[in-house]
């Protein structure tokens, strides 16, 4: 009883962190592409004239507008598949987060808590797996939308979210070379070793090359400028969302800011320490010169869920910037970037890694 | 596994395999071959078989079954008009699986549990499968390669349109 | 003499003496196109070495206990079920012997060659097949099995159909190597039924096998007939194809086609004394089959005289030679046939030398004359080519048996065994006596006709007439020697100890007793009468041979056309058997043959026709035929 | 209600299979065939896990990764005939496919 409460409170401080970001992201989004633009972006609604630097418009006006509007359904789609498919899309990546550690061990009452929802031997093809079934709400929205718009869209879309997996995979590949393991948590655990005893030991150093191929591939598989083909509202309306209204329609927007986050979490997790705070362990700071500041257990914890926040936050920002720095591609840009630009660069990664590592025996870490 | 649970998820499989032959729309048929697939990934993580279950996945779920979606979309196929095909065949079908059907219940009916002993630690996990595949299996392994790589090249000399 | 070390005997050489011309081959195949003039030297050179390599072989052989043999295993060959023939070979003194004259005689011939191709485009072909033709030739006589020998009986025989129609542009030849190639096959077809019988009856092919079998042979039957004696004809039916004896012989006279150095090699000196050797490596067998010993020696005295007939009346210089060889193989299986073979070996040795110098000679005169071979167009050229002509007065001298010749020992040899051998039959030695005369005869015609009296040749070819290159007159002036003093060779002694007797009480030894001066003597008097003869009808009275011919008239024109064995043969084998494929070819194949042929097609056209309704193209049906054949197969594995 | 004996999963695994079966041979559409095969080979690989589990072997269970990779092989090629073949005969039905016969 009490393993499946401790399972659930996990869930839901995981489900707090993602919709927390994503908010934070959402806010994000209207005020840096302001910002970017030169312009002052959301700043209308306010509640008793408190417009919070226009949180209040984006993270409540804007969500009940979109929960209030008229749920539009038009004629002769296939109803079932319609109303499944935004729930498919967004579906997949919130249960993604389970394998994503957020922190160390929680010590409460003489119990372990590993910081993680979901220990899986598995973790990294379960993401992938995850992933990989994202595809099926756009295919379905597009194809049970009945509408030529739609369909294109979910063409272009399931077509570029299986190009890019594959060199999504091929990246997280070269990780599980480098740390001989499948767990997210172990991976994490792996990075917070030192090199030469003061540089953390984040898989980014590594992996650049991974990082780089799986941050591009990731961003791909959000869908978001510059790879926003699916949608392309200059050419196909609104993509294969074009047919979506309301709450419907809010969950496609959410599914793209929750994918937003689930890259910056992968990113977090495996190339940049997750949890990990430099120089951090579980009884306190050891820094490089010999100086150590012990802190209780529950504060270590603390800081590294917090670390792992901000992290994540960080990502969440960069990949807003990129959304609004870059123009979008055209199709064919879009396929070799992928076939011949990340899979062969990922590829050769991947044996670059795996020649190093037999050489080497094991990494530094 | 449990038995109830077994019974509800065996069902459920059956009626998504049933649906991927009787659902005359190719589409609902692709979805509920995913059904079938993710359901069957489940009794395989029942089984003790969880590499197994997330490959399933990422392979039928991830990778083949969107690729049919993929043509069905690129075909633009609607749903179909006939969907069976001469009389003769279905009756000769029909009677053919039954047939089948009923031997393969017969012949796997009494098949013996074999020896169920105590699993040894970590059955099913990605190590000891590894294991296996870059031991025993290696050659095989190595030649699915070379089985997939002809795969890749045939499918676009295949596809490709015609200059 | 070289002193071997105890040990082992070096039995490794023995490959090597038949690898070197097939190194020879390889060479001329691969590298003879873009070096031609390379095959001059690697030609002659690999022979040379391969002499060499003999000579070295048959050192050690001597070192080796008396009547021992070197064998040299090269490798298995074919081992199927009790079947087992191994390519080994195997040097005794006998194919000591042959070895030494195919290497020795052959390389003279290389050399000989050399010259006589000098002009020739296709001179790397030509010495590609010869080098061919002395590695088969070798492997025949060094074979250690009767199989083995086989193949090389054949290789020589395919060498001798290559270079009879070397010059394959002018259809002449190519008929005449046909010719040589079809009559072998008769002689060939009957060797292998024998080497059949010999392996069913001793399970063995090895000749070393064979004799240790020679006691249980003797009792054996086969068809009621004494297996021996069967064996031994049939093998004696391919001796007589592959060394031209009646009735097998008429490929000879048409293999001079050939160019001359070839006739010299294959067609005097080697290849056609393969039968000879073949029946005594057999001797062991033929002493068990006295009759078949008396049809050898009846044979090789028939043909000895027949062939000496018709040399007579020929006009052809090389043809001439072709029959003096057929008569002289004749007299070789007359000496196998009383029961001496050493004296037959040794008269092949010293047949050898001078037949080869004969051919050699004769080449070169028809060098000399720009190709003319008939002799009423020669004469007086006796000091226009002083060497060609005294070495051709040792070779008639030595062939007519004037001692102390070699001819006159190896010959004297034979028709004393005539006489006196273990198989000892008087009229033979009679008949042979009129051989030998008849050879001396035709012999001296040759000599005075193309050297002696006055030229006939046109102004033309006179003026040409020029001596040979030293290449060709080396060769003929070391074989010269060598059949001037080639009958001191202690041949058939040395051959004793494998020629003996192979068991004791079956055939009495080798005659010991020396021939009494009477015979020698009157053996010397017959070769002079007929060479004294020839000077007399030829140079002193030119016009004898007019007379002579007018007053046998039909006779005289019967021996010209050679007693018209060639017309007979056509008549009776050759377009019978025509007819019988012009039947077949007519009438049995397409009604017959074709018609079955058809037939068949048809039903099968027709039951498909049925069957492809089965085939409907839809990819369903097929399923479907799988599905049925799953019930099947899980019925099967249930029904238990 | 005791851990499930493995007679159950096989006869899971037969019916599946028989319904694979008998969508490969009574479906027109090729790709609903193509489909139906997919099934079939899950019901063999329902099997050997089943197997696996059954003798403590994970023999099976590489086996399974063999039939996936094959069946990714067999899915990719045959969806790209099925594509060549549509432009050809602008058709995806089987019993339309048929000029591969006498």
């Amino acid at each position: 009883m009490v393993d499946v409460a401790i399972v659930a409170a996990k869930a839901l401080v995981v489900v707090l962190i993602v919709l927390l970001t994503m908010g934070h992201g959402v806010f994000f989004e209207r005020k840096v592409s302001a910002i970017i633009q030169d312009r002052i972006g959301a700043n209308r609604a306010s509640i008793f004239g408190v417009a919070a630097l226009g949180i209040i418009n984006t993270l409540v006006a804007d969500p009940l507008k979109f929960l209030l509007k008229e749920d539009i359904v038009p004629a002769n789609v296939d109803r079932l598949l319609h109303f499944l498919a935004p729930v498919l899309s967004v579906l997949p990546l919130l249960v993604t987060f389970a394998v994503v550690p957020f922190g160390d061990v929680l010590v409460v009452g003489g119990r372990s808590i590993d910081l993680q929802a979901a220990e899986l031997d598995v973790g990294v093809l379960y993401v992938l797996a995850m992933v990989a079934m994202a595809v099926y709400g756009v295919v379905l929205a597009g194809w049970a939308s009945n509408n030529r718009w739609s369909l294109l869209g979910a063409v272009r879309g399931s077509a570029q979210m299986i190009s890019y997996e594959i060199a999504m995979g091929l990246a997280l590949i070269a990780v599980v070379l480098t740390y001989e393991t499948l767990d997210l948590q172990t991976i994490v655990r792996a990075q917070g070793a030192l090199l030469w005893g003061w540089l953390p030991a984040w898989g980014v150093l590594y992996q650049p090359l991974a990082f780089v191929v799986f941050m591009t591939a990731g961003i791909a598989e959000s869908k978001r400028i510059p790879f926003d083909l699916p949608e392309s509202e200059s050419e196909l309306v609104s993509g294969y969302f074009t047919e979506y209204s309301g709450a419907k329609h809010l969950m496609f927007m959410m599914s793209d800011f929750v994918e937003v986050v689930l890259v910056a979490a992968l990113v977090t997790t495996l190339f940049f320490g997750g949890w990990q705070v430099p120089y951090l362990l579980r009884d306190g700071f050891h820094f490089p010169g010999g100086s150590t500041v012990p802190l209780p257990s529950l504060a270590v914890t603390g800081l590294q869920v917090l670390a792992f926040v901000l992290k994540l936050h960080c990502f969440t920002l960069l990949q807003i910037v990129i959304r609004w720095t870059l123009p979008r591609f055209r199709y064919d840009q879009l396929m070799r970037l992928g076939w011949q630009g990340l899979l062969p660069l990922s590829l050769a990664n991947v044996v670059a890694s795996a020649f190093v590592i037999v050489f080497l025996q094991r990494p530094a870490a | 596994m449990n038995q109830l649970l077994f019974l509800v998820l065996a069902a459920l499989t059956v009626l998504g395999a049933l649906g991927v032959v009787l659902r005359t729309n190719p589409v609902h048929s692709a979805l509920a071959l995913v059904a079938t697939l993710f359901l069957l990934s489940v009794l395989f993580v029942g089984l003790d078989a969880q590499l197994v279950a997330v490959l399933q996945i990422i392979v039928y779920a991830g990778a083949i079954v969107v690729l049919f979606l993929f043509v069905i979309m690129l075909l633009n196929l609607q749903t179909d008009v006939r969907v069976l095909g001469g009389g003769t065949l279905v009756a000769a079908a029909l009677a053919g699986g039954l047939a089948l059907a009923a031997l393969l219940v017969a012949a796997v009916r009494g098949a013996s549990p074999g020896p169920r002993g105590a699993l040894p630690a970590g059955f099913g996990a990605t190590v000891s499968l590894a294991h296996k595949l870059f031991t025993d299996y290696l050659l095989s392994f190595e030649l699915t390669s070379i089985l997939l790589l002809v795969a890749v090249v045939g499918a676009v000399a295949l596809a490709q349109k015609k200059r | 003499m070289v002193t071997m070390a105890a040990g082992p005997l070096p039995t490794e050489l023995l490959r090597w003496i038949v690898a070197l011309p097939a190194a020879g081959v390889l060479w001329h195949v691969s590298a003879g196109r873009r070096w031609p003039a390379s095959a001059r030297v690697v030609g002659p050179g690999v022979v040379l070495g391969a002499f060499a390599v003999a000579l070295a072989a048959v050192a050690a052989l001597h070192a080796a206990p008396e009547g021992a043999a070197l064998r040299d295993h090269v490798a298995g060959w074919i081992a199927a079920g009790p079947f087992q023939a191994d390519a080994a070979l195997r040097l005794d003194r006998l194919s000591a012997v042959m070895t030494l004259v195919v290497t020795g005689i052959g390389f003279l011939i290389h050399v000989y060659s050399v010259g006589y191709m000098h002009d020739d485009p296709d001179s790397v072909r030509f010495f590609t097949y010869l080098n061919l033709f002395i590695t088969a030739m070798l492997v025949l006589v060094l074979a250690d099995n009767l199989l083995l020998l086989f193949v090389g009986w054949e290789g020589v025989g395919l060498c001798s159909y290559l270079l009879i129609g070397f010059w394959y542009t002018d259809t002449a030849n190519a008929v005449a190597g046909k010719k040589a190639f079809l009559v072998n096959r008769i002689g060939d077809a009957a060797f292998l039924v024998g080497l059949f019988l010999l392996w069913n009856a001793t399970g063995t092919l090895d000749f070393a096998g064979l004799d240790a079998r020679l006691s249980d042979l003797a009792t054996m039957t086969v068809g009621g007939w004494s297996l021996p004696l069967v064996a031994g004809l049939l093998l004696l039916a391919g001796a007589c194809g592959k060394s031209a004896q009646i009735p097998l012989y008429v490929w000879l006279p048409d293999a001079m086609a050939g160019p001359t150095p070839v006739s010299a090699l294959i067609h005097a000196a080697t290849m056609v004394t393969a039968g000879v050797y073949l029946v005594a490596r057999l001797h062991g067998l033929y002493a068990l089959a006295p009759a078949a010993l008396a049809v050898v020696a009846v044979i090789g005295t028939a043909t000895a005289l027949f062939a000496a007939v018709i040399g007579t009346a020929q006009t052809d210089i090389k043809r001439v030679l072709a029959y003096s060889t057929i008569s002289q193989l004749g007299f070789m299986f007359l000496g196998l046939g009383v029961g001496v073979p050493g004296a037959a070996i040794f008269h092949v040795v010293t047949h050898a030398f001078f037949k080869a110098l004969l051919f050699l000679g004769a080449g070169s005169v028809i060098h000399a004359l720009g190709g003319e071979q008939d002799m009423r167009r020669m004469g007086g050229l006796a000091r226009r080519l002083p060497v060609t002509f005294w070495t051709m007065v040792a070779a008639t001298l030595a062939i007519a048996g004037i001692p102390p010749l070699s001819g006159f020992f190896s010959k004297d040899e034979i028709v004393w065994g005539a006489f006196a051998g273990p198989h000892a039959a008087p009229v033979l030695g009679v008949v042979a006596y009129t051989a030998a005369f008849l050879t001396a005869f035709y012999m001296g015609r040759l000599l005075c006709m193309t050297f002696l009296g006055e030229c006939r040749a046109s102004e033309e070819v006179q003026h040409h007439v020029h001596e040979s290159p030293w290449t060709m007159l080396g060769p003929l002036v070391v074989l010269a020697a060598l059949a001037v003093g080639g009958g001191f060779l202690p041949v058939p002694r040395y051959l004793d100890p494998v020629l003996g007797a192979p068991l004791p009480g079956i055939a009495a030894a080798h005659a010991e007793t020396p021939a009494p001066l009477g015979v020698l003597a009157l053996a010397t008097l017959v070769a002079a009468a007929g060479l004294a003869l020839a000077y007399w009808m030829y140079v002193v009275q030119p016009a004898m041979p007019w007379i002579v011919t007018a007053q046998l008239g039909g006779f005289y024109r019967l021996v010209r056309d050679k007693f018209r064995v060639d017309e007979l043969y056509d008549g009776v084998v050759v377009r019978p058997l025509f007819a019988l494929a012009g039947f077949f070819a007519r009438v049995f194949d397409p009604a017959v043959v074709d018609g079955a042929v058809n037939g068949a097609g048809v039903a099968v056209a027709a039951t498909s026709a049925l069957w492809r309704r089965l085939q409907t193209g839809n990819v369903q049906h097929y399923a479907l035929s799988f599905l049925l054949g799953a019930i099947v197969l899980v019925a099967w594995f249930v029904r238990g | 209600m005791g851990p499930t004996p493995l007679s159950w999963y096989l006869v899971l695994s037969a019916v599946l299979f028989v319904i694979g079966a008998l969508g490969v041979l009574v479906r027109r559409n090729i790709i609903v065939i193509f489909m139906a095969i997919e099934l079939m080979l899950n019901a063999v690989n329902l099997t050997f896990v089943a197997f696996a589990r059954s003798l403590a072997s994970t023999d099976g269970q590489v086996i399974v990764f063999f039939v996936m990779t094959v069946a990714a092989a067999e899915a990719a090629v045959g969806l790209a005939i099925i594509l060549a073949m549509f432009r050809n005969r602008e058709t995806v039905n089987a019993d339309e496919i048929t000029s591969l016969r006498w």
